[in-house]
């Protein structure tokens, strides 16, 4: 092998194996919303996770990279049906690329399911996921990663692996969904608000701990290459201290503010630190990632509080605060943060205002055409199963199989 | 004193808890058993499908004195009919002596909130 | 025959089960239950505090000759007392017959060692 | 009416349901339990070697008018026995009442099919 | 470090991490057999998984390594007692390609136990699974990677990572063992055929998501090399496409046959594609992999219901339809949809012949060596627990110890 | 890129992601120490898990990694607040080199929360873990991986990956912490000493698994370069030969001792082999490791038992056996085994002399700063919960926040 082919080799060897630390991340999405909601529902819950990714593979290849990344306009890409053109940056064979990018696909789809576990339809369910995959997450991200209109601005809106293409898109999504679904029976009853304790924590917890083992692919992955095993190595070192970070501020509130610390709450703290980070995880000090990570810990807190408590919409595992309210911050704080244009760092507004505009168009985005679809899917198809069915569990009645016996 | 014993759907013990609550009865055990009935359910399990008869049931029992038996007997059966098979059962018995392992009083009197 | 059921708190069931023994009851029947009773205990749950009241129990249940009945409860109210809200409840109550499944025979003859 | 409760081992479960269904005892409930009698069982829990007295059981208890009463216990015993200690017990003793949720009727009529 | 080095380096990194990933199914694999059996032998279930490895390890290097690839006839390879023989590719240490050859050995061990499940006695099972990791697994190892006989033909058998050198041959054991061993208890009474659901869906569904991941290590790790980054990448593609459409085949069949989708098979499918694919992963387009993939998402539920309610052979968690049957059949399909040689392709039914001499011999040498074991274990010292024992739970008279407390 | 440049990124790839798979470990060890304890305490244990790799991440920065590699005295590095200072070898970014010693450091720690489960109030257990990371591990690491006087003796202590630094460090504080916290209630009552079984095998298996497949990251990691792709193959096979090894050790043994086979001693059996190849993996043959891995699984049965029934130290998981123990019983090993100065290699006493310093200044180390820590802790703060919350659990009174609902 000479130098530019053994070059490819490493680099490929690379975004495979983040990819398939990505890939991974499904089971841990899976064992953090079953271990989040009742044991009444947790066939049903798996079921969604596991195929969410089946179908997204299908359907990713059927139209979503063509329209993610093909040449089209700065608003939408181009269909090309099982696609076969090379989208890879050079030196990387185009089926690695496209495998790196479908699980990121996958990734967005997931997040939904959890803030609209245990109530909704599995038809419903697949049919939307088919077309976060297949349609919705590809055109934002196409804006973004895919040489649209968001990278043309004359400040580049920076997201460098993720946070608002593909958390705070699921977040806002998961945000119309479950708010168009309505809480589940018996959270809010009289007035009152209940809490609805998931079945198993630890499960959720070991979920937790595999997603954390999954950023170690999604951050450093997205540099698409080693070339610069420098970066490489500072995004594993502010994934990491985000991640740790968050769990840490979650602690200590929840004890300030509870009385005592809560573990359900600082798993979705080391989440909101890990979603916060993967905007700038390449752009920021290990410092910033600190900082970073311990404001998302806080804001996770008083988000979950909010849509809890005074906008009243359920979401059983916190997925709006994590991916939809903490991506957006995270990539906000690129605007702050950002060693090479950060406001902190004599950098001016500028990149604060690009990255501003960023969230707020995919948060157009995402809740405009969210608020359409499960419009639509409610309308057309129903999107919430029956009292009976909810009451006694999706698992009996949508799939005549319950998950422990 | 009397012993009630409850087999209910879970799904309306939220329920029966309130409208317990509401004829004065506070305290009560429960757990969760499986039950035999005239309800049946479709279950499938790999290539296999099949019809179960066992369906998870809660047991709710608590002890009163007489004069109560009538009113949580009514609000259990207000609050726990759905009118699908597979509602359930309510059993009642007497209860020769009761002791409230706190104090170590005995009879109904061990059954008033203290 | 008498049926002795008790509701005693989880982290006691070791004494108690000593102190039936010491009594002379060899024989009993556990299984965990949640009780509704006067002992609250604070809880949070993901950004929402709230208080139950329900408490995870254990449920003693034995039957004996009515002659053991005094001794038995003393015991399981002297082992499983703390004093404090929640230790729980003894009821008695009267059992028409016994088998012994393994040889059959009846009455309180089936409850000896053999 | 009498209420019938029997501790058994969980492997003759499906013997005993099938038993009893074919003396007219279609609706029961049951529960898994920890028994502690006779029957020992050696365990190993990393280098602590023990011997347990706490078994795992399966408690079966329905209601049914008087005359069924032997025909249920002698279908039990039969299909429960194994010969070896910790065979269990059947317990019988009596209801005073019975309540039909679905309809709320009362009495042994509660118990036939519907 | 010079290119050449530098090469080296990249590949025996290559293989070692990939060959991790294949280790890592082991805990898949005792996940999905945990999950689908009863919790009353879950202790014993574990501790087969965790020994049959611990025995393999130890075996392989004894013995199996020699087997398979030491120089010797077209049907045995040599034995090599603690072999120190170098069977490496050039520019691989040997330890390295033994570790990778050791994990795979395990793997065909591990299927056995699936299908022998909950009744099987545990002095019986470690002599056994030491006998297929020692002897059987190598001996037709040696015919296909080993340079024998099926590696010889003029168009020489094609199972690029093992559908029918690993999985079928396991599952064509599994088959001997379950038969022999006769059903469980309760599975067959008076004529009628019983469910017997596993204890724990969640834990199965975790474990199939940790075996996609192993696959990933599997298939891709079975180049032995990064020299081709582009055939890497597309073995990636393959293998992940082939398991999502093995999972949307069983959801739609299951959907459509019961009125219900069912879980426990779409699990049984996503695994189904992925053995299928195994043996032809570098050769297949990934329209290809998908066809397959569906095929065997299809293939497997029939076939579990043949298993199941015709012969009557009791498999409690389906080793031998996802391994056995969708082990031949993918190899079988190698003959259909290589894009080199295959009869789609206008390659003739040259290939697609070899395929299937490849299937039959290492059937036949399966079912044949599985009969001679599993009769011999049964006559000198007993195949199957009593009948008290297994109706009580393996976990209390085997071990003295149950899983749950 | 140059080749100098292709060799660090290829280096740089490498320790990350042997990085990524230590940081598994500590998803390896929440699952074991829950599966070994009873389900009361199931959310304490698995927060502690997540909140001592929190926090040792940020201590870690803060002064841990100075002190460790930091150029100071033999016995001391140098305080180097938020470390900027580059201690990594050439060709690897800082951050790598930082990351790689952060999941080491973190492992530490969380040793001694296994051997101390069940009893230990939540907030002394934050603060001395802090402390571990901060301070005690960082001091021990200087002597031997940070230049300091054991690397400094004429022939040098060898500890290739922590047997001592890591593991019989975390086994000596875990037994001053379980000796000072003294036994959980009903654990040593009239003189008969009782089994408290874990509420979940299931999960401590899969730990076990996750142990194993950190253990690749661990070993081989600790080249901090793929150069040498043969000895890192090698690592690969001893590690993995050491932990098969230990498991049938223990199998047998328990077998003979017991009358049955133990699943719960065997995991610790894989363990202890682990432990105990981890300072030689790199310096003894396959057939060494089998037998240092074989002697470990036999060892941690007696040292079980010792400490259980002669010592009275209660040690829920086995962790001052398997960690502490067998830690030093490998890093002996390594003057008998290794190839090259082993007593066994004809290398004399020279090597072992010096292994037994190391082995007993670690020791040394570990269990006077534990006996000084501990008892500062149990008269500041209060070392243990009151005899009403450990009864009852101490999810309830920690927390709040039951794990099974
Ligand atoms: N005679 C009985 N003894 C004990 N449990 C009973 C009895 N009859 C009914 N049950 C319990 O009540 C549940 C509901 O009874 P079922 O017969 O299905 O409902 P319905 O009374 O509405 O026809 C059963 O699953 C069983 O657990
Ligand atoms: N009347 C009753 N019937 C059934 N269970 C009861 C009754 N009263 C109390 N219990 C059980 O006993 C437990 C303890 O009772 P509680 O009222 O809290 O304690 P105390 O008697 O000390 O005030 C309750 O949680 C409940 O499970
Ligand atoms: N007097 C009793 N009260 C409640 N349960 C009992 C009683 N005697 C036995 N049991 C239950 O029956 C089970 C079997 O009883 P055991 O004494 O072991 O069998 P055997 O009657 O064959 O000697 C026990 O484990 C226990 O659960």
């Amino acid at each position: 092998m000479d130098l530019a082919a053994l070059t490819s080799s490493l680099d490929t060897f690379w975004i495979l194996i983040t990819g398939a630390l990505v890939f991974f991340m499904q089971a841990g999405f899976a064992l953090v919303e079953a271990g989040f909601t009742r044991s009444k529902n947790t066939t049903n819950i798996l079921f969604k996770n596991l195929m969410d990714f089946c179908i997204g593979t299908l359907g990713f290849w059927l139209v979503g990279y063509g329209i993610m990344f093909g040449t089209g306009s700065g608003f939408f890409g181009a269909f090309e049906f099982f696609s076969e053109v090379n989208h890879a940056p050079a030196g990387i064979p185009n089926m690695a690329f496209f495998f790196f990018q479908l699980v990121f696909a996958a990734t967005a789809a997931t997040i939904v399911s959890g803030a609209m576990a245990e109530r909704t339809k599995f038809v419903s369910y697949l049919v939307y996921s088919a077309i976060i995959t297949l349609v919705i997450y590809p055109v934002s991200g196409h804006w973004i990663w895919g040489g649209g209109w968001l990278s043309q601005l004359s400040i580049p809106f920076h997201d460098f692996a993720g946070s608002t293409v593909v958390h705070s898109l699921g977040g806002w999504l998961a945000l119309t969904g479950a708010l168009i679904l309505g809480p589940r029976i018996g959270k809010y009853k009289n007035g009152k608000i209940y809490a609805i304790p998931g079945h198993n924590l630890l499960i959720g917890a070991l979920g937790v701990f595999i997603l954390w083992l999954g950023w170690f692919g999604f951050n450093p992955g997205s540099t698409l290459s080693l070339s610069n095993p420098s970066l490489v190595a500072n995004i594993f070192v502010t994934t990491n201290a985000a991640a740790a970070a968050g769990g840490v501020a979650t602690l200590i509130l929840t004890w300030l503010k509870y009385g005592k610390p809560g573990l359900s709450m600082s798993l979705n703290g080391v989440l909101a630190g890990l979603v916060a980070i993967t905007a700038g995880c390449d752009a920021v000090t290990p410092g910033g990632a600190i900082l970073i990570g311990f404001m998302a810990g806080i804001l996770v807190v008083f988000s979950v509080e909010f849509f809890d408590k005074v906008a009243k919409i359920d979401d059983p595992v916190g997925a709006i605060s994590v991916h939809g309210i903490c991506g957006a911050f995270g990539t906000l704080m690129v605007g702050m943060f950002a060693v090479d244009g950060g406001l902190f760092y004599g950098g001016g507004a500028g990149l604060l205002g690009t990255q501003a505009i960023g969230v707020l168009s995919v948060a157009a985005w995402g809740i405009g055409i969210g608020l359409i679809l499960f419009y639509a899917i409610k309308n057309i198809m129903g999107l919430r199963v029956s009292k009976k069915e909810e009451e006694n569990g999706l698992d009996y009645y949508e799939h005549g199989e319950t998950a422990y016996n | 004193m009397k012993k009630i014993e409850a087999i209910i759907r879970k799904s309306v013990f939220d329920e029966v808890l309130e409208a317990l609550h509401e004829v004065g009865i506070d305290f009560l055990t429960y757990y969760d058993v499986t039950g035999v009935g005239n309800e049946k359910a479709g279950a499938i399990y790999r290539a296999t499908v099949y019809e179960t008869r066992l369906i998870e049931r809660r047991a709710i029992t608590f002890v009163c004195r007489d004069q109560f038996v009538e009113a949580a007997t009514d609000a259990i059966v207000k609050a726990a009919q759905t009118g699908e098979m597979g509602d359930g059962k309510i059993f009642i018995s007497t209860i020769d002596e009761s002791v409230r392992i706190r104090t170590g009083e005995k009879g109904p009197e061990s059954l008033y909130i203290k």
